[in-house]
């Protein structure tokens, strides 16, 4: 595990814009534009200081006008700069989807690897703080459907800053989706530079009847759950993929075959979801003869994110679906 | 159709209790969630009244608007019932939306409110899509599409503009400027000094107006909205004005000074335009006064009325995705 | 099977031009909108004489605005019209997913019913062209995923007509996606405005050894592979879900248990592709007790469309790669 | 700086050249699209040389262009090289992309050229974004941004024209107005007699000129180049001009008459400018002669090697998707 090696605790949101000062004094190019990043500190405090600490030369506000900026980060990536855009809610990645998917995604291949677009794309995606249904989507699957994109989703502080790091660091388009519950939570993170790899899968928790795989928020909620199933004689295993894009997919086929069980858990919508993805490579692997059930998958609600905080919490897999789920699973054969 | 709402009686009298209902509804839900009885997040529209009563005094019944995410005095002016959309904020089955909406997706087919969005600039097309309709069906409604300083950056800004131009389409593009979008000022946003420039490169009228006005913004819409209603096209009336609240519940207003925002409060629009009705004589002190309680207990009965409604239901989240022919 | 009932031959794209014509004599609300639908007949021919039928006004030309065009749609459609969007090439798709993805297929759940929005979006899909990544996507698992959406792929003549006077009466959003390449490839089609139910897979053929799944251009090539394959004694079954989104999965269950071998084909790149919702949904179901082997996704390269004409047949499916890929299956156990 | 390049003999003829050698590699190319020898679709510039032509000699060599899916002439006016151009049509290897752009994907580092791009109006925002990267870093190069009439309908132009026009980016907005995006007229596509007019909503200087008139753009981009260079910050230059051939390979051109072709065509800006710089002395009429030869032989040369050189190869496509650190 990568998350060793100090004890100082910081939370999430802090965990990033460390990544990003650390970036930014290290690397000239590097530099931030988003909306209200700058004396406001972002819709979400996650740039918090960072704008009186480097300028809004560096820490850039803009209009509100995410084809523009997206676009701006795709040209300054082509002249040299490593830009890092700031997207409020990942939702609005529908405004700029032209600039992500048709330019930034392709141009690498396009121009026959002539000219590459070193960018990085942050977005909080998830729902739980009742904006209802145009502030709290999960797109992740979009993302890592295009071939292109790498596509990043931090479950853990550590895994925020140092996944970033690498984001920086990569000569491709990375897409970073930072759930926003898990901005306030906390944990160990290295105070140095410390990179996470893209295309490496971190494993949460090692049991031994059945093998969660867990994305964003839904990774602390699976092992939530674990505490609760292991005091029912119910041993989990936890996978967290990180990077959905390269998708390190070898620890989840191990993890299977020994368990024999998955379930695999995201809060976008079932339908064609990036756990799709995780059930398709289970079924056309080895792994399937392991199997001594079928796979099951717990999603969100094939439906808009709703405002009111019952129906919101009914919409996508709180601990207790992970609990409830896992152990119908395991009375299955 | 344009006697100033300020000369005659019964319209400002309408138009005043408008205001305050707008006012006391927007400081109850400020209230709510300070308490921690209201979820999620608002947008308040206190001090930009003027523009919401005095545009939709501009229109008739059966013509339409379009919202924001800053839309209650929007939906109140255009005359929403109050109790469902405290309802809906309230998160309850009675609400305008069950529950499943919120302040920002409140509509009410009713009364013509397409309804609010969450998305900068998200009903400016969609409020010339509604105009076309009308204007392919031969029918004399207009839309008002209402919008803020920062959406007029957007590109479906840009794009929903010139198709109502080419298209002379009856709607009326009502630019709310409060001089930020967020945090960005409109000084750093754009480099022009009125939004209502804009509106040449699309060969329309523009004009600006002073939106805590309530005469003017109603005289400028009104305008705008014959001028659609004749079928001679789309207007940009910018209101300019200025919202006291922070932008949603979670800021803490670093980008401007106390100054600005003591300077703006003291161009409350609704106090103007009660100092001007009574100067004119057109409602007298007692009247003024019957306005502002009837204001004040319309909101309390709605309050009352909305938390006594059920929560809203989740046993049939999947079953209002689609809907049935 | 569905499209019986005529001896009446015409192309794909005179049957959808004949839907569109059909519909909007039956009934005034309906009209289209689009970049070059009037005089020039649609950038790929399809609608054709319709401006000359129907004037300016219901075959509306636009300028070249697609966010715009959309949310035009969707006002409309709210205010009581039965709008058909023509997107050029479903690539540009991605300048108007807010109007698509945050609008249109969110507007009914969230006002809670209160008002829907009867539109429907078609656009061209797929390479075969030459005309690079930019203009050669497929998108569909994307707008699968998305609640509220419908989602469509015809792959006949008689389908394209069908589906889209299914889509037009829907009082939903549907997003129709036709394969550039199917444009000039014919088949009966009934002359009558008869209707194909959204939500109704179509059983091509019925074999005994091994369950093609295939949408858009992959279901004739999956035909023509099945005719090669015959002739080596392998007797496939080719089904086409036609709609995506709601997915009628019973036919492939049954088909799949039947023959025990599952072959999933799709242009798109595989990653988190549409394919991967039906192997998922074989493998979490009583179906995957029946698999004689694993199921096989057979999809386009995770790569863009690329220009040269070699390159591009090289990064999707071709009839003979599904060959390949059902006769390797057949071995696999 | 704005000497006009057709008062001096070695700028006339390096312009002349260039528009020649644009004409006759698109007339190759024509050619071989008819005779089936190539792939795909194209779009050709015909007609609009001089724009192309004078604006990039009013830029640097470490300046640099975005272009569009008509960019032949941009890519050539910057300086690329021809047989890697025809080579990536004919779906070579050597060709600048390795056969996986084509043509509406053709850029060039070398020469500053950012790209093609097969997305209407999608080069604009990656324009000023390069204008910004220069900025940044104190570099004194600017970003000639070309793009089409129908592209300045696109939401992608006003979000990146605004962003520019904010931060006085180093970049010149070129819009070749040749009168149609596709079938679309701009007479209908909007409501303006000139798209420089949308300059005045940014705050940013607009000027429309004679496209087809060498000296005219060189001058108006001269300017403007100049004023993005001192730091002053973008304009919009419109080039009125006109495209002879169909929009791609598969137009009709049923929404233009044989007379407004015939008409456009009669103002050839080759001719125009060969006729202009023979008549003020600056070319003989052998020099100009021979830059017509010189012209086609380019072409000539550069259809022969590319033709000899090897087919793209297949083998490594997934080895391209992602660029390594
Ligand atoms: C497309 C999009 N981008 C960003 C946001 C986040 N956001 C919500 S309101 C707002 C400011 C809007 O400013 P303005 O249009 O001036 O309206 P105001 O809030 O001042 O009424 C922003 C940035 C959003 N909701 N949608
Ligand atoms: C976003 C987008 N919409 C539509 C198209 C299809 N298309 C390609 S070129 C073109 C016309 C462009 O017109 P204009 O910008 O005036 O450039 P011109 O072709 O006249 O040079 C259209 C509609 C596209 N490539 N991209
Ligand atoms: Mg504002
Ligand atoms: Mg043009």
């Amino acid at each position: 595990m990568t998350t060793a090696g100090t004890d100082r605790v910081i939370t999430y949101s802090e965990a990033v814009r460390e990544a990003i000062g650390q970036a930014m004094e290290a690397d000239d190019r590097v530099f931030m534009l988003g909306e209200d990043i700058g004396v406001y500190g972002g819709a979400f405090g996650v740039s918090g200081d960072l704008y009186h600490r480097f300028g809004g030369d560096r820490i850039r506000d803009t209009p509100i006008s995410e084809l523009g900026i997206v676009g701006a980060a795709v040209g300054a990536a082509l002249a040299g700069m490593r830009p890092i855009v700031e997207i409020q809610f990942s939702d609005f990645t529908n405004q700029a989807m032209d600039q992500i998917v048709n330019q930034a995604a392709k141009i690498h291949y396009m121009l026959g690897g002539a000219m590459s677009v070193p960018m990085v794309l942050r977005a909080p995606l998830g729902s739980g703080t009742g904006a209802a249904a145009q502030h709290s989507q999960s797109l992740e699957a979009w993302f890592a459907h295009v071939p292109g994109l790498k596509v990043v989703m931090p479950a853990t502080a550590a895994d925020a800053k140092g996944l970033l790091l690498s984001a920086i660091d990569d000569p491709n388009p990375v897409i970073v989706l930072e759930h926003k519950l898990l901005y306030r939570t906390s944990g160990p993170v290295p105070e140095e530079a410390v990179r996470v790899p893209l295309g490496k899968s971190a494993i949460r928790r090692r049991g031994e009847h059945l093998t969660v795989v867990a994305t964003g928020v839904m990774v602390s909620r699976s092992l939530e759950a674990a505490e609760i199933l292991a005091q029912d004689g119910i041993d989990i295993s936890v996978i967290d993929p990180r990077t959905l894009t390269p998708l390190d997919d070898a620890p989840i086929h191990e993890d299977v075959s020994r368990t024999g069980r998955a379930l695999l858990v995201q809060e976008a919508p079932g339908h064609v979801g990036f756990t799709a993805e995780l059930s398709a490579r289970i079924a056309e692997s080895p792994t399937i003869y392991r199997l001594l059930a079928p796979v099951r998958r717990l999603s969100g609600l094939d439906a808009p994110i709703p405002y009111a905080p019952q129906l919101e919490r009914a919409s996508v897999p709180q601990v207790e679906d992970i609990v409830e789920a896992a152990t119908k699973l395991m009375k299955e054969s | 159709m344009s006697t100033s709402p300020g000369t005659d009686h019964d319209t400002a009298r309408h138009a005043l209790l408008t205001m305050w209902t707008i006012r006391r509804f927007e400081e109850a839900v400020d209230d709510l969630f300070a308490r921690g009885l209201m979820h999620g997040t608002m947008h308040l529209s206190i001090g930009q009244e003027a523009s919401a009563t005095g545009a939709c005094l501009a229109l008739r019944t059966d013509d339409a608007i379009t919202s924001t995410h800053r839309g209650h005095g929007h939906c109140i002016a255009k005359g929403a019932d109050l109790t469902r959309m405290m309802a809906e904020l309230l998160a309850k089955e009675t609400g305008y939306c069950r529950g499943r909406g919120g302040s920002m997706h409140i509509a009410d087919t009713a009364t013509g409110n397409l309804g609010a969005n969450g998305i900068v600039a998200g009903g400016i097309p969609i409020a010339a899509g509604a105009a076309l309709a009308y204007q392919m069906r031969g029918e004399d409604r207009v839309v008002a599409c209402f919008f803020g300083d920062g959406a007029a950056n957007e590109g479906a800004f840009h794009e929903a503009v010139n198709l109502a131009a080419i298209w002379k389409l009856p709607v009326v593009f009502i630019c709310e400027n409060n001089k930020y979008g967020m945090s960005f000022s409109t000084e750093k946003s754009m480099a022009i000094e009125n939004i209502s420039e804009r509106a040449a490169g699309y060969g329309i009228p523009g004009v600006t107006v002073d939106g805590n006005d309530l005469d003017a913004v109603y005289d400028a819409v009104s305008t705008a909205v014959a001028r659609a209603r004749a079928g001679d096209g789309p207007t940009l009336v910018e209101n300019l004005t200025y919202r006291w609240k922070g932008h949603s519940k979670s800021d803490k207003n670093l980008y401007r000074t106390k100054e600005e925002i003591a300077d703006w409060r003291s161009r409350d629009p609704i106090l103007r335009f009660e100092a001007q009705i009574k100067e004119a004589g057109v409602l007298t002190d007692e009247e003024v006064q019957a306005v502002r309680t009837q204001a004040m207990e319309q909101m309390r009965d709605a309050v009352r009325q909305a938390n006594a409604a059920p929560d809203a239901d989740p046993s049939d989240l999947l079953d209002a995705v689609f809907a049935r022919a």
